[in-house]
């Protein structure tokens, strides 16, 4: 597999799988970034890993935007070959974070979305073990990197 | 962590948090005699949110707890998140600062070297002479921090902008001969250690990571590198003055323990070479340019620093809403990471009890970065 | 033939350790001599200060609070070495250097209420002999090529 | 006469005794104590006197203070030593420069720690287990001869096969207390033991038999006058080496400290022990380790024999004997420092393919030595 570069990946993206993803840019050097359509997300992720060799797993996250009322999810990949970072987010409603799990295309994200959903409560289907990861097994305090988690500020 | 079923066909020990080597995790293995079937990495008992922290201090006041990740390599952390600062809100950092900042990376990276060659070395067996030979030997870099920059461990040194303070009067000498006398011990760590043939019989062969599985896994830093996949995010993107540095990316194909433990042992070298040549060619120029104390972000901008920390890449991803601090901190530890990979290794190769703690510490953990 | 004198040769690397001396610094009764830029406890001048704050504002522990001080205008800095992380950002933050840093570590104290000093308190700083009284010497490390050693700079 | 009948008369003549006889007793033992008191104090020195050897053998050498002082000493210098070679101090203010105290302090400590007995242990095995374990191999020491007429237990020409036997002993405790302890941890740590002392005493008592038949005897004194011309480390080099690495192995020393592995079974089958409990467990490490060393001593190194110049002897005396233990201790502190610690397999192999067979071809070759001097 040829090690393509940021913009020929995004255009080969935008040509060719438009109906896969929202949009495609890239930052700056090193750093692409793909918003996945949410229903499709599971086709452009094992396309991502299959085709453009997407195969090693960097880490995801998750972050609250309160006041757009979305949540996104972004997972970081890395191509060993071309070396910039994939960042693959997909939007998710804030009422209802549910999203297929990551785990069946890249086995690694498993820990990184355990703490996704602890920390921010977004449901992963298909997870094989979607339990505590961080916090204590009998946590209720609520979902803590969440904006509306009524965590303390600094201390006085 | 709610504990997964037991098999009947095993037993399931329970290695930690009160374990004299199992650091401030918990690790469940299940065990059929002396061969370990699973293990289940409990992690997290040292979680103090430092995500959620950092989105209530400022940009310069985050350096102090984002420096609690990783003790032993504070200055590769720190820079992580000043560089993401610094690319969010637009700041230009002078030469000499970023040679500055590469000098103290270097010691950080071998001081953390040290520590986690010391331990693995304990951990198959070793009355801890070679621990405290190693405690002893950071000593001399400890001194060379506290110079510099005025603390041993956690010196808040790096501030978006460049760097605190200028080098000392006759720092650079001091570099040069603490490199020549870290050359010289490093020549007994070969003989007395990585060459005594006990323990190479304790690490050869043990946890073999194949490349395949290391890239599927998503392994990084010396794990990665142990097994032959040559990623370094020095070389790959380089950040401060690694672009003008002439070093080598150390790899080994083997995948071992030993191998993990011979890439950290070559990294040390390569990050003495570099503190040389940094020592010789540093630039002239101011260290820093003038920032507000308090920085305003502009909305809406997001910026993703990488670098190469002693344990792997870490990652920081900083988000800006246009206020004082940051609205999202995402940290990608290495250490995180690379537990997966411990988690997995029971199933990739054949793992004995007694090898746990080698293995364990040949990826060299740091739970504090884990949790995060 | 190798194995055997792989085998052997640690004991020749080992044995001459046994007479190199000892890296311990023997603490009570004696101290190591830390460098200028070493940041131990505060020092107020309270003449200097402008009680412009900053230091408290910028402190990432919230450990600085500005308080009256009797026969003074104006309130001046208290630190709370309970909670200080000795990180010396309000020494940066100073506009006109009324704080600085000193090589006295020594905090320890019974209660937790003895940790958090007042202006007057910062203004000085004891004499080492007074909170360390077996203290005999302070030493130096000395980095020759072959091993690193303590040289006595000064004995009391 | 049925039975109430028979007590009451024996209580009826038991109350005449003692009206009209017992005071006639008294009085006479009164009247004789003058002499008797004399003959008393005479008789316990003269029990003293014609048994004083074996008395002080079992108070001082090889008994109670020796074994208590060897193990102290060698705590303290394993401590110190290991220290120096880490370029620390080790033990520094109690006790002066040296630390000497330290270990007294830490035995104290030990001894007046409160002792934690989990709930669901086997009581009475996990509380027997540490006081026998150095038991077993103090007895195994009282065999060794110390000088020619200085054994404690002279079992004549039965001496090797007793001490064997009641050193194979040893390893059965720590079974038994890893099991008693109900815990993961001591299990896991007893088993070892178990497979540990099987892959070493078999190519030990090879050796040891090995050594008899270049004797011609079983009796350690025998064993050790036999070594008058030269030292049984030279013509059974081979076996000389397989004992030196068995008895490390036997001790649960470093390169084989396999079940007390601390990096990942805690302390293995001490795990549970606490205060002197756990002290007893520390001793007999040192003990079977001392039981052991002075066999090597007297097989190969020729125990109590002085050097001898042209075959004329110099001096014998219990004095070489501690001097050849120094000189083993300090080596084998010293490989603590130097090699790390073997995995289990590792071991095994060790012992079943490399000691076994070196054992038997050095018999082999003690047997070709005998014949042809016997020829």
């Amino acid at each position: 597999m040829q090690a393509r570069s940021e913009e020929e990946l995004v255009e080969e993206l935008k040509r060719e799988h438009s109906d896969l993803l929202v949009e495609a840019v890239v930052h700056r050097s090193k750093r692409v970034s793909i918003v996945a359509k949410r229903e499709k997300l599971l086709e452009l992720a094992r396309l991502l890993r299959d085709k453009y060799s997407f195969t090693h797993p960097v880490s995801a996250g998750a972050i609250d935007y309160i006041k757009e009322g979305k949540m996104q999810m972004i997972y970081y990949l890395m191509n060993p070959e071309s070396r910039f970072m994939l960042m693959l987010r997909v939007d998710l409603p804030r009422d209802n974070p549910k999203m297929p799990s990551m785990t069946q295309i890249w086995e690694a994200m498993s820990f990184h979305e355990r703490e996704a959903w602890e920390m921010f409560g977004i449901d992963f289907e298909g997870h094989p073990n979607l339990t505590h990861l961080l916090l204590p097994p009998d946590w209720r305090g609520g979902y803590p990197l969440r904006k509306d988690f009524k965590g303390e500020g600094i201390a006085p | 962590m709610t504990e997964p079923e037991i098999k009947p066909e095993v037993m399931r020990i329970s290695w930690g948090p009160q374990h004299p080597m199992s650091g401030q995790t918990r690790i469940l293995i299940d065990v059929d005699g002396e061969i370990v079937r699973r293990i289940i990495a409990d992690i997290g008992f040292t979680h103090r949110g430092i995500e959620k922290i950092l989105e209530n201090r400022t940009f310069i006041q985050g350096i102090v707890p984002i420096e609690r990740m990783v003790m032993a390599d504070t200055a590769n952390i720190a820079l992580g998140y000043v560089q993401a600062v610094e690319e969010a809100l637009g700041i230009e950092v002078p030469e000499r600062a970023k040679w500055i900042r590469s000098l103290i990376c270097e010691m950080g990276r071998i001081n953390s070297h040290l520590y986690a060659f010391g331990l693995q070395v304990e951990c198959t067996g070793y009355f801890p002479a070679v621990f405290l030979w190693t405690t002893v030997d950071r000593e001399v870099l400890l001194d060379l921090f506290e110079k510099l920059t005025g603390a041993r461990w956690s010196y808040s040194f790096f501030i978006p902008g460049g760097v605190r303070a200028d080098l000392p009067e006759g720092f650079r000498d001091e570099v040069k001969r603490a490199v020549k006398y870290l050359r010289r011990r490093f020549q007994d760590y070969w003989d007395a250690m990585v060459e005594n043939p006990l323990f190479e019989m304790r690490n050869r062969g043990v946890g073999v990571l194949s490349r395949e599985d290391a890239i599927r896994l998503g392994a990084t830093g010396p794990v990665l590198r142990g097994s032959g996949v040559d990623m370094d995010v020095r070389r790959d993107e380089p950040y401060a003055a690694y672009g003008d540095l002439d070093f080598k990316v150390i790899t080994e194909r083997e995948g071992d323990c030993l191998a993990r433990l011979k890439v950290r042992f070559h990294e040390i070298e390569q990050s003495l070479n570099i503190m040389e040549q940094i020592a010789d060619e540093i630039p002239g120029g101011p260290v820093r340019t003038k920032v507000s104390l308090f920085p305003r972000s502009k909305p809406g901008v997001e910026a993703l620093s990488r670098v190469e920390t002693a344990r792997g890449e870490l990652g920081v991803h900083i988000f800006t809403d246009g206020g004082m601090k940051p609205y999202r901190v995402k940290i990608n530890s290495p250490t995180l990471r690379n537990m997966y990979v411990f988690e997995r290794l029971a199933e990739l190769d054949r793992v004995l009890v007694a090898d746990l703690p080698v293995i364990l510490y040949s990826i060299d953990p740091w739970y504090l970065d884990c949790d995060r | 033939m190798s194995l055997l004198k792989k085998l052997v040769r640690p004991f020749f690397i080992v044995a001459p350790y046994v007479a190199r001396s000892s890296q311990t610094v023997k603490y009570p009764d004696e101290r190591l001599v830390f460098s200028e830029r070493f940041r131990g406890r505060h020092r107020l001048d309270l003449d200097k200060c402008i009680h412009c704050g900053l230091c408290a504002r910028i402190c990432p522990c919230a450990s600085i609070v500005l308080v009256p001080v009797e026969g003074r205008e104006g309130k001046y800095p208290q630190i709370d070495y309970g909670t200080c992380s000795l990180c010396g950002l309000c020494v940066d933050a100073c506009p006109r250097g009324a704080l600085t840093m000193t090589d006295f570590v020594e905090f320890s104290a019974y209660k937790r209420s003895d940790l958090v000093y007042s202006p007057e308190r910062l203004a000085e700083v004891p004499d080492i002999k007074e909170v360390l009284p077996m203290l005999k010497r302070r030493i130096r490390p000395v980095l020759t090529d072959k091993e690193m050693k303590y040289e006595v700079v000064e004995r009391l | 006469m049925d039975v109430v009948t028979l007590i009451w008369l024996y209580i009826l003549g038991l109350v005449r005794w003692l009206l009209k006889e017992a005071p006639l007793q008294v009085i006479n033992f009164v009247r004789s104590l003058p002499t008797l008191i004399p003959e008393l104090i005479r008789w316990l020195w003269d029990f003293i006197w014609f048994n004083f050897k074996p008395l002080a053998q079992i108070i001082v050498i090889p008994g109670l203070a020796f074994i208590l002082l060897f193990a102290m000493i060698v705590v303290w210098f394993e401590r110190k030593f290991l220290a120096r070679a880490m370029l620390r101090i080790g033990p520094y203010y109690c006790g002066k420069r040296s630390g000497w105290l330290q270990v007294i302090a830490d035995f104290l400590k030990l001894f007046f720690k409160e002792l934690v007995i989990p709930d669901d242990v086997e009581k009475a095995l996990f509380l027997a287990s540490p006081i026998l374990l150095p038991t077993i191999p103090a007895l195994a020491i009282t065999l060794i001869p110390f000088d020619s007429n200085w054994v404690l237990f002279d079992a004549g020409g039965l001496s090797l096969p007793i001490f064997l036997a009641i050193a194979g002993l040893a390893p059965v405790v720590p079974i038994f207390a890893g099991w008693a302890a109900n815990n993961k941890y001591t299990i896991i740590g007893s088993f070892r033991t178990a497979y540990l002392y099987v892959s070493g005493e078999i190519p030990l008592v090879i050796c040891a038999a090995a050594t008899a038949l270049l004797a011609g005897s079983l009796d350690l004194v025998d064993i050790v006058e036999a070594q008058r011309p030269l030292w049984f480390a030279v013509p059974q080099f081979i076996g000389f080496l397989v004992f030196f690495v068995g008895l490390i192995l036997e001790a649960e020393r470093t390169p084989f400290d396999v079940p007390t592995a601390e990096t990942e079974l805690v302390i293995g089958w001490r795990t549970e022990f606490s205060g002197i409990l756990f002290g007893f467990t520390m001793m007999a490490e040192y003990v079977v380790f001392l039981g052991w060393t002075l066999l090597f001593i007297t097989l190969y190194l020729g125990g109590y024999l002085g050097p001898s110049l042209f075959g004329v002897p110099l001096y014998d005396h219990i004095f070489w004997m501690l001097l050849k233990l120094a000189v083993i201790v300090v080596i084998v502190v010293l490989i603590r420092t130097v090699y790390p610690r073997l995995r289990l397999d590792q071991t095994l192999r060790l012992g079943w393919n490399y000691l076994m067979p070196l054992a038997l071809l050095n018999l082999f070759i003690t047997i070709i030595l005998k014949w042809g001097l016997m020829i």
